[in-house]
């Protein structure tokens, strides 16, 4: 699909993603951590337990509960960012939540919580795909028991071409992004939003897009944990 | 950030009896899987206080948008474009689930996704809300109350807000000598296009339409899909810890425009009758 | 009292209510609710309970306890109102519900509690007094054991003249207005509130003319509950 | 929305001591039904920060009230008209039932009573505050501190307000080539009625005057009622979750006027001494 | 060290304080108070406890635990202070804390809770030491077992002279100021701030200043004391 | 107002060791008394967002900084000066005994210390921050994020401040026709010095320097000096809830200053490395 294209204004192929890099186990004091940088996003995620529940009312009797906070730091913004969490930041935090969820077996820890933190320190476009990418390492750093890595990645529409992972630079003149987040192996969308305007052939060709892009991530995320648990930089071995 | 709240409870034969029905594709109040409750919509219920407003009963859901149009400075950024909020309250009122208080991450999603579909749709065209560029725009205040929850808040939000938009006048104005005077007589909002939102869930394997309540809670999965009328796609999101294949997310955006087109066509025949 | 009076805007007559209309059973979600429209004011209440108490420690052991909370939709007032609830409502929340409470057979429920929502959709004045009304209905649609119900009605002063029933509109040039919740069988004036300027001779006189506002609006209530319960528009029946 | 939160406690004691007194219509304290605890009123005691300022002790009720003149911007829709504001604290000095805190429903009542009666009375008169039409207005705030609380706050804020109000004074200003300067030098507030506020409570079937913290613990209701010298009634407000009865209100205005006039002569004393 | 000085606006010899008045037991119902009057400054501090933890989860089980407020009247600045309690308050609170609690035998008092309150009701230069010498008062007014009284005064530098307790007009044009609290007993400092500008000399010069003030603070806390108790102005007796 | 919190809990086989080690003058990872943790001091880490940045590992403690600078009007009181804040957030990644939410006072007190080592050694000249007196400013905001507590944070975020600001640019700009227009061209930040923070904590009668999370939390007394160039003390800060001696004080003071030139050196290196 890279024939007869539009050139982007980063010069990459529609179907290119930005430059991603991984890296698992970076912050000491966390159960598991990871650094992403996603083109110009620089983004930790770090998660705690499984742990004791507070307040008490909230444990469950039969699973763990997940919390989870996405974050912005002042400085990580075009034009810096208040302190306060906004009705944004709550928002991408609830489905960046469900979207790593149905990857947790969260019936193997009952009676406690699992935390994952997510802090954007430097933010470009598609941060809430890239977040997830990291808070999904994280939790496998921690050893948290997962059904699956979740991926993310969105695809857009940028001077009427379908292309994927659309940046801040392009965003500007964007019509359309369509951030997604996969459990590669159960074929499962867990986030899945759209902002623009697409027919429905742009539509699906996003969609298709997206998932292509998430393949990547899933392979960039192994990579990231087989690098620091067996130093081996092409996530080939088995556990 | 709450992970865990008071959240509906669904008794174990109410649970059974939903899905023993979805297994031979039929919904326990006899509806189809793709099916809508009884739509209601009426305007002009709030009609002395605001320049819009409708009411929208959505099976036994019932909310009820109120549009104010005042003027306001524009942001800096945007010197030439008014401004529009759209923002939903979950009223205490509306079911002993909800608590009164600040609004927490369901509400905040609600409004986020109801202003979204607004937005991104153009159903506005913010340049036209331009009174004096730099100084003074109009301020398109879209708020929705929730008086009754039973399910599918999404597409009941978006009902109301879009109708009472649609019906919905702001005061005209004149500049004379550098001053901007506002008059009473009153001129339609700058209106392009009717966006119109319809959601699904999931439980087990099944996809349905406009979940009632139990069923939105039994769902592992719901996504809300809003098209406007050329057939695009403007918003969506989904909601709840599981999720769709690509199939499913392919099949439901061909049966979202379907029925998209047809609950247009009821906004329109409640604002033609409001008229 | 209704000679040799000054011509009210509206046309009313000194001691003439605006239209009221009450209807119970609004609500399928609460316990009970009630819809009142007076004048241009049109207030939703609803009840819930009686029910757990959270948190714990407000329990108490012999009665139940009432919250209340009177509240304004954003588009319901002529300039839109801030979401936050503002301290205006806070303190109407309290006298609403210290108006109610003695209607209410607090003994019959220990450890419970007992919830009145009060929702605001379009505003004229006397707002409180109509909520007041509506909240009674609903409590008593709830089948909450009460003592009587509880009727509330404003008197005021426009243009010197003491008058029943103050509209928003008379409100910008009047000179007084007061407030009264009553118990009808115990006589009891469990709400009571005066702002502006009365002479000793206006001031009883417009408790008196409350009074008989209030009387009217008993009625009403009962008609309403009738209507729901006997499909009786008379309010004849009995129980 | 609090319904329940710690409330004082009068031990049984104590309750039989006042019931039984009330019978005999006396007081723990031996005062008379309709008497007020001793009432002190001293002046220009934060003079240093303060444009006009009071200390109110009633019985062992103490509260301080400061006065601040500003300058503020106009509201909109009153741009001839300066600004009043009656904040009450219940500090956490003055009680153990108090929390520090943002203030709670009991707080926020006495405030909007207390500021209400200096409003409706048309104490200020606003229209002399403003400096300049739609551009620049004094702005008076009124805050007051409660110190010790043994009941009656209503009034004794109420006295400490007007009080302070009495001894304020504003810097001067002029207008030149449209440019507001603010002078130094000094005129006191544009003050145009002394409104004074009484406090009754219920007990059983017996009214009592100026209820201590005991007794108003134990009323089942309680009335503020705010008279200005031309013997009108500009204020009321009753309180707890009691009620009274027609001929009880009409009984308590007549002597609500007797007893204000009693207090305006002790403010206005206060007043004169402290000039 | 009073010779050939620079004079201080106020007239002051450099190692003069203001005038200092504390009065014990000024609020009926605290279990201890203190009025200070410290130049400008008027505050209040008052003492609740030994009392029941509120939260319970913040009970410990072999001391107490003091909670401690520094709290502005809107009145109390030379610009009306907004009433929200502020950062500056919530630091000055804590250091306040943390210069009591030496102080405080806790381990007489466990499962409770020692609330200290403190109320500027008029400001001036060294209300946090102001404070601390009322709250230390107030205290021991409560019968809290003390280990010693904690005395406070600020030392600085204005117009390039080390001088004692600076006041908010010496503030203006003063160079540095530094705050301390000392237990006298133990010779523990336990306030200890600085801000401005301190050569090496004038830095020991100051601390040396502010500790013969902390002294003078001591010794009026004691005459407050023995005032309220054995009505006597010197102090001097015994318990 | 809060007492007890969630605190770091330290075992009691570290508790011993730590102390058995400081009775011996060392420490149990092998410091002596008054040695800093290894210092690495990296610059232009979030370059593509910020007017500077840099970032700061002592020991396993790691804050971020990022610098940005935009305009604002100035405060009524200093029309020519523009405006510096400087703000650390412990963030939840950093350590488990960290909550989300509003800023506790322990991180209050952390920007409050570091805001004030920046503003009283006059490291920025904030009259070189005007753009137009009494209309336009400079506002620089100074944000520090806590990536992995470790202890002696009051050091660690002053150190990436103060390098971040020493990185730091801005926007030129030009007046026309009393018309400000901000350029793309930029110009260094107007520093005036170098301020370094040092950091001492007492555990028994021990004077240690850099406490490492443990030892911050075994330790009575905490307090940290800035001095400046020109060895002159501009601020200082005591926390816990114990005391030093005036010996104490006056031997640290000392210290400071020497520790101070070194650390001031490897913070001018990374600078110059960054440049």
């Amino acid at each position: 699909m890279s024939k007869n294209n539009i050139e982007r204004i980063s010069g990459r192929a529609p179907d290119e993603l930005r430059n991603v890099s991984i890296k698992a186990g970076v912050i000491k004091n966390a159960d598991g951590s990871a650094l992403i940088e996603f083109g110009k996003n620089k983004i930790m995620a770090a998660v705690f337990g499984p742990k004791e529940v507070h307040p008490k009312h909230m444990m469950v009797s039969d699973r763990a509960i997940i919390k989870c906070r996405y974050h912005m730091m002042p400085f990580s913004t075009d034009t810096r960012k208040r302190p306060n969490i906004s009705r944004r930041e709550i928002e991408i935090s609830k489905v960046i939540r469900e979207a790593l969820q149905p990857a947790i077996i969260m019936e193997d820890y009952p009676r406690t919580a699992i935390e994952i933190y997510i802090e954007i320190l430097q933010s470009d476009g598609g941060s809430r795909c890239a977040a997830i990418n990291a808070a999904s390492t994280a939790l496998a750093d921690a050893g948290i028991n997962m059904r699956d890595l979740v991926a993310a990645c969105a695809a857009g529409k940028v001077n009427g071409q379908v292309v994927l992972d659309v940046d801040d630079t392009e965003d500007k003149t964007g019509e359309a992004d369509m951030p997604i987040a996969l459990l590669p192996n159960t074929g499962l969308i867990t986030l899945f939003q759209l902002d623009g305007n697409l027919s429905k052939e742009e539509f699906d060709k996003a969609l298709e897009l997206g998932k292509t892009g998430c393949d990547k991530l899933y392979k960039l995320q192994r990579d990231a944990l087989s690098e620091k648990y067996f130093n081996d930089k092409n996530g080939n071995k088995e556990e | 950030m709450p992970a865990v709240k008071k959240r509906r409870i669904v008794d174990s034969i109410t649970k059974e009896s939903i899905i023993s029905n979805l297994a031979n594709s039929t919904r326990l109040d006899e509806r189809g899987l793709l099916d809508y409750r009884n739509l209601e919509i009426e305007t002009k219920i709030l009609k002395d206080k605001t320049n819009g407003s409708a009411r929208v009963k959505l099976g036994e859901s019932e909310v009820w948008a109120g549009i104010k149009v005042e003027t306001a400075n524009p942001f800096p950024d945007t010197p030439a474009e008014g401004v529009m909020t759209c923002n939903a309250e979950r009223l205490p009122i509306s079911s002993q689930y909800i608590e009164p208080g600040p609004p927490d991450e369901d509400t905040i999603e609600l409004s986020r996704v109801s202003d979204r579909g607004i937005r991104e749709s153009g159903m506005i065209d913010v340049k036209e809300l331009c009174i004096k560029e730099g100084e003074r725009v109009y301020s398109v205040y879209v708020d929705v109350a929730v008086i009754n929850d039973d399910g599918n808040l999404f597409d009941a939000v978006a009902y109301a807000a879009t109708t009472a938009l649609l019906m919905s006048d702001m005061n005209k104005f004149t500049i004379e000598d550098d001053e901007i005077k506002m008059l009473d007589e009153k001129q339609p909002l700058p209106i392009k296009s009717v966006p119109v939102s319809t959601t699904f869930a999931k439980i087990g394997d099944k996809i349905i339409m406009d979940p009632n309540a139990d069923e939105e809670e039994m769902a592992t999965a719901r996504v809300t899909l809003v098209t406007d009328e050329n057939g695009k796609y403007v918003s969506a999101q989904k909601g709840k810890p599981g999720g769709f294949t690509f199939d499913e997310l392919r099949e439901i955006s061909v049966i979202s425009k379907e029925k998209g087109d047809e609950i247009r066509i009821k906004i329109r025949e409640a604002v033609k009758n409001g008229a």
